[in-house]
């Protein structure tokens, strides 16, 4: 192969790339391979804390994210949901976030997922009853802050409609019944694409048992966190969320058929079940497969830019 | 409603698509959705600066909240008044006489950042100058890297070890962790080097010091490059996601 | 502090809606006006003196904070023992006021903003210079934001005391709308614009990465070795084949070898502490320039 | 009242790093030929501007998109030397600002120097603009300027976010020289990937001392030079200290109660146990220094207050 050949691989035009990147992901989207993984150690104590929490107790949901990082934090959401509903555990949510479209969007996620169970002939998640939102505070420090110090001042006033039409002070819900504080919560998660975690971190950690779900940007930061106990487990990035759709496939230390052990999470001691939520592999196994296409694409345009870069100095010099 | 939803992903897909057309090169679509997306973000802003930001933070502090239900009344405070008048003297930068008065509300901002940097120096770079010096003794030579934390049993399956003895190995520092430990210290000393501005690196060791630092510079930066790489790479496949699967229903 | 304590009414706090409190607000707001009629007459050599006067006093509010000593356990509640105490209670106090200014100054200022954006643009169209239609288009949809999100902001604000308008049901022509521009197209264009960054991540690496220098090869080692560690598949063949061999030779050792112990270890062995020697450089920066600004020692640019 | 015994320390060494700043300053006052080492990015500044006068193409610049602050005025002191030369030749620039606040600092600064030359009517509506305070409605509107325009170069200082990798593969595609900076490292990676210069970390703060040669400006980054040699000091005395100090018996150890307050058990050498034998990170003379003891009766120093009688009653209580 001669010298020009060899030019031209080192200098392929940025739209190539572009189109070539473009035909892959969108194919990658149709094998939804279950790929095998390790799965962190941070996801493996998050999985297991939520299948082992009381199912009597609320759990606390903050959502802090928009339509731009929807990638990750749409597929985060969306696992947390699905765990929450079959395990039928009542929740709580809201945004502390300056962004003010984050609780619209978490509003929407909830609906599809209740269209998705009606579809499935599953159990509906009734506003009042099985959930709440609590709606917008701009300020997640200050949220934060007078959460930590009284849960009914920082939360006070707001109302719900309940299925029945009735307007309810949302402590008289059956969610949010027997709560004075923090500590009456089962688990409090931070799902978000900013440093809300941060503040929840520094307000909440020594309140109520605090985990979270974070973009990949955001993720390496919290892995101090969770080495000093402060989070019990955390989902970061989309390999995060795959490890918590893997895990609700296959359990921790759980023998499936043939005694074929599938996820082996060394910190956890004994066996968590798997969901079996009717969707356990969804959005993140389908991104997750195709993630790796995209990256092995970039590898190999490195390798080949590189390979054609000497190729092309020795055919030059064979040349001369 | 369903109509309404499809017509709603539309509006998305088309836009999406609108300003991808950018990429293969600058053109009358991407005009065209470039423009409405400068319009409605400026909408937008016009929107959220009072509704979010002043009505909030500046007219209730101002006025107050009278009490309501189980609320408590919030006292006004009138002092928030003066703002407006600083904040207008930002507009003075339009008049060719008077414009030296729109570094009045810039240099309360101004001011109020430098303060604050002063006052937070310390809490911010503290902790990190501590959390540098790093121990490059070993504390025990009776393994040179870190034991692990298991062993195993006559079946050869692991075993994790008794608390206490983990505990012995969480003590320690070890041949290969001090390594490391004197690698970071180096790595941080030649860095900090590099960006010494005043004093003329003389001679062939000091030089050489300086270029090592950038070199461990890079090796930092290509790291950081690395590990944004899946964030960016699941929103582009969010996006073919959402042309695919929720608009055109395929591939579910 | 803040939180915790009682609304306690002073000269400075007041009954929300009483006509005292509008006095005062009304006549703060003139005499501010006043003042800065005032100055509009200063002297030219009095203007340095009156910016530097504002820099400063701002800036002293949070070195006071800093140096002032603190009021230790401070309970709600509670009088200063002495003067001392006074301006540390009074210190503590202003903290969460003082915090909201430059964000409050910042949006007033966003008027100026706009009125630049809409002069390029009408002076586009005015000159029917090249591409003045999509300046209309510009200002059309611009127009109806704002239309529409104040409205849908005054609905749900003030006429909906029951949050009806949260469901979809409820919704009328104005949430329709907003909902089209602000979460079908806005919000869609934003997410469109941010995964862009994944199209030129792949070009960038694609043209820098070669084994060219030194510095651009150890960059391009550190990234691949990072992006491995990302790949799930490769990571669990990997680990997985260490697995068997620790098994196989009873060395636990060998666990250090898979990638993403090599991949931390790069990271916290030679990512951490150069990132942390820039941030010392930077802060420090920041410090000595924040001083330079705070004490009027920057000639030209800002400081007058 | 006493300060609490947390903080001297920090103090201290703040104070000691504003005085090394300001008595920089007052010492570089008055002297002529201070030496800066040789920074690339800036050299490069001056070609870049020839090369768009040649080719009679517009500069972009952007002063990142945060907030007002020295980083974002110590863009627009950079861009104030590039509009005295592009203001001489001609050469039309486009500063596009995400704030409304840099948008008015950059308005008055670039003005006046416009003003300054005689060339007022080169100074229009375009030359510094505000296009949108949103991300990526910003990141549209400029890389469609950039490609409409064919910018010849394109300067991108300031802090920058998850944009910045757009305005500079934009501008890379259409071959404009480009000039990049940002104190926010996590952004650094991408403008080197893509830029042709790119100054890293604290040469940004450099910049304005090396192109203009102030003597306050040189002097306060002499003043800089001193604070990075104490705190490299502080990192090498501060792990040879801690080394040895690991090496050691202990005789007592350092605990937190659950109110966070410090307390010391002492050592009993017959009973301990072999992960307690050495010194703990904790028990160390450096970390005892970064993080001084706070007990319960240190917080009982003042004199207990009166209650207010003006204050609001709790209900209840």
């Amino acid at each position: 192969m001669n010298a020009a050949f060899w030019d031209k691989l080192q200098k392929v035009d940025r739209r190539v790339l572009y189109v070539v990147l473009v035909v892959l992901t969108s194919i990658g989207l149709f094998l939804k391979a279950e790929i095998p993984v390790a799965v962190d150690d941070s996801s493996a104590d998050f999985y297991a804390k939520l299948m082992k929490i009381d199912p009597n107790k609320p759990v606390v949901v903050q959502t802090d994210w928009t339509i731009s990082t929807r990638g990750e934090n749409m597929a985060h959401l969306e696992c947390l949901l699905r765990i929450l509903m079959t395990r039928k555990i009542k929740f709580v949510y809201y945004s502390a976030t300056s962004d003010a479209p984050a609780f619209q969007v978490a509003t929407d996620v909830i609906r599809h997922i209740n269209e998705e169970r009606k579809a499935m002939n599953l159990k509906v998640y009734e506003r009042g009853t099985d959930y709440i939102g609590l709606g917008l505070f701009p300020n997640a420090e200050g949220a934060n802050e007078s959460m930590r110090n009284d849960i009914k001042k920082a939360w006070g006033g707001r109302r719900v409609r309940m299925p029945d039409g009735n307007e309810t002070d949302i402590f008289q819900t059956p969610v949010l019944k027997g709560v004075n504080s923090m500590g009456d919560f089962g688990l409090m998660v931070v799902v978000t694409a900013s440093d809300t975690i941060d503040f929840a971190v520094q307000r909440l950690n020594d309140k109520v048992e605090l985990t979270g779900m974070a973009t990949g940007v955001i993720a390496p930061g919290m892995l101090p966190y969770y080495q000093a106990r402060q989070l019990k487990g955390f989902a970061g990035g989309l390999k995060g969320c795959y490890d918590m759709e893997y895990m609700m496939k296959h359990g921790i230390n759980h023998p499936e058929e043939g005694g074929k052990i599938y996820v082996n999470a060394g910190k956890i001691v004994g066996e968590v079940p798997p969901l079996g939520s009717g969707k356990d592999l969804a959005r993140a196994t389908q991104y997750y497969a195709d993630l790796h296409i995209a990256l092995s694409l970039l590898i190999f345009a490195v390798v080949v830019g590189n390979v054609a870069m000497f190729a092309q100095k020795k055919a030059k010099k064979g040349a001369e | 409603m369903d109509q309404y939803l499809f017509i709603k992903l539309s509006v998305g897909v088309f836009f999406t698509i609108g300003l991808y057309s950018v990429l293969y090169k600058e053109n009358k679509f991407y005009r065209f959705c470039e423009h409405i997306f400068l319009g409605l973000a400026a909408g937008y802003s016009l929107v959220a600066i009072w509704t979010s930001i002043l009505y909030d933070q500046w007219w209730l502090k101002m006025t107050g909240v009278p009490a309501e239900g189980t609320s408590k009344m919030v006292p006004g405070y009138f002092m928030y008044a003066v703002l407006l008048p600083i904040g207008l003297c930002g507009y003075m930068v339009m008049s060719k006489k008077h414009n030296w008065m729109s570094k009045i509300p810039i240099g309360v901002i101004l001011g109020l950042w430098s303060g604050q940097q002063v006052k937070n120096w310390w809490t911010q770079y503290g902790a990190q100058i501590y959390g540098s010096m790093q121990p490059v003794i070993p504390t025990t030579w009776s393994s040179l890297s870190r034991p692990a934390l298991y062993t195993f049993n006559e079946a050869g399956a692991k075993v994790p070890l008794s608390p206490d003895a983990a505990a012995v190995i969480r003590s320690n520092i070890y041949a290969t962790q001090a390594l490391s430990n004197f690698i970071f210290v180096v790595t941080l000393v030649t860095a900090l080097s590099y960006f010494l501005f005043n004093f003329e690196l003389k001679g062939k060791f000091l030089r050489s010091f300086n270029t090592v630092g950038r070199w461990l510079l890079m090796v930092g930066f290509g790291a950081l490059f690395g590990s944004t790489v899946m964030a960016r790479f699941a929103l582009v496949i969010d996006r073919m996601s959402f042309i695919w699967n929720e608009w055109l229903k395929l591939g579910r | 502090m803040e939180l915790l304590a009682q609304a306690r009414l002073t000269f400075f706090g007041m009954t929300p809606n009483s006509p005292e409190l509008w006095v005062k607000i009304i006549v703060t707001f003139i005499l501010g006006l006043g003042v800065m009629f005032a100055f509009t007459k200063a002297p030219i050599r009095a203007r340095r003196m009156i910016v530097f006067s504002f820099t400063f006093a701002s800036g002293l509010f949070y070195i006071l904070l800093w140096l002032w000593p603190v009021a230790v356990a401070r309970e709600p509640g509670t009088l200063p023992n002495n003067a001392v105490e006074g301006v540390a209670f009074w210190l503590d106090d202003a903290v969460p006021r003082i915090a909201d200014v430059a964000q409050i100054l910042t949006a007033f200022l966003l008027g100026l903003g706009i009125m630049s954006l809409l002069t390029v643009h009408t002076q586009r169209i005015r000159r029917k210079a090249q591409d003045w239609k999509y300046s209309v288009l510009l200002m059309v949809s611009l127009v109806t934001m704002v239309g529409f999100g104040y409205v849908d902001w005054i609905q749900k604000k003030f006429q909906d005391p029951q949050g009806k308008l949260l469901e979809m049901a409820n919704w009328g022509p104005v949430q329709y709308g907003q909902d089209l521009l602000f979460d079908g197209a806005y919000q869609q264009m934003e997410a469109a614009m941010f995964s862009m960054i994944a199209f030129f991540i792949l070009s960038a690496a694609y043209r820098a990465f070669r084994v060219r220098s030194v510095e651009s090869t150890v960059l391009m080692a550190s990234a691949l070795i990072l992006m491995l560690s990302l790949m799930g598949a490769l990571d669990f063949i990997w680990t997985t084949g260490i697995n068997n061999l620790v098994a196989q030779t009873h060395n636990p050792f060998l666990d250090n070898f898979k990638i993403s112990e090599v991949a931390g270890w790069v990271k916290s062995t030679l990512q951490t502490p150069s990132i942390r020697a820039i941030e010392f450089g930077v802060g420090l920066g920041a410090v000595a320039m924040g001083l330079r600004i705070w004490l009027g020692l920057e000639r030209g640019g800002v400081s007058a | 009242m006493q300060y609490l015994d947390t903080g001297w320390f920090g103090i201290f060494i703040t104070l000691m790093m504003v005085t090394f700043v300001l008595s920089n300053i007052y010492r570089a006052k008055g002297k002529k030929e201070l030496f800066i080492r040789r920074i690339s990015g800036l050299n490069a500044l001056d070609d870049a501007i020839g090369r768009a006068t040649e080719m009679g193409r517009p500069i972009v610049m952007v002063p990142g998109i945060g907030d007002l602050n020295a980083i974002s005025v110590q863009a627009v002191n950079i861009f104030k030397q590039v509009a005295k030369t592009a203001s001489q030749f001609g050469t039309p620039i486009r500063v596009c600002c995400a704030n409304a606040a840099v948008y008015t600092v950059a308005q008055e600064v670039i003005r006046d120097v416009y003003q300054g030359a005689g060339m007022i009517e080169r100074f229009d509506s375009q030359t510094v603009q505000f296009v949108s305070d949103r991300q990526f409605a910003f990141a549209a509107g400029v890389s469609g300027m950039i490609l409409r325009d064919q910018a010849a170069a394109s300067f991108l200082l300031g802090e920058f976010y998850a944009e910045s990798l757009i305005f500079a593969e934009t501008a890379n595609a259409i071959g404009a020289i480009q000039i990049a900076g940002s104190t926010k490292t996590a952004q650094t990676p991408f403008f080197i990937a893509a830029c042709d210069y790119v100054l890293i970390g604290d040469e940004y703060y450099a910049a304005s001392a090396y192109l203009t040669r102030e003597p306050v400006l040189v002097g306060s980054l002499i003043g800089q030079d001193w604070g990075k040699i104490l705190i490299a000091a502080m990192v090498f005395f501060g792990f040879l200290l801690n080394s040895i100090e690991r090496v050691q018996p202990a005789t007592q150890h350092r605990g937190e109660d659950d109110k966070g307050n410090a307390n010391w058990t002492p050592v009993d050498s017959a009973t301990v146990k072999e992960k307690d034998k050495l010194k703990k990170a904790n028990d160390t003379f450096t970390f005892q220094v970064f993080n001084p003891f706070i007990t319960e009766a240190m917080k009982k120093v003042d004199p207990p207050r009166k209650p207010d009688p003006d204050a609001p009653k709790e209900e209840g209580k």
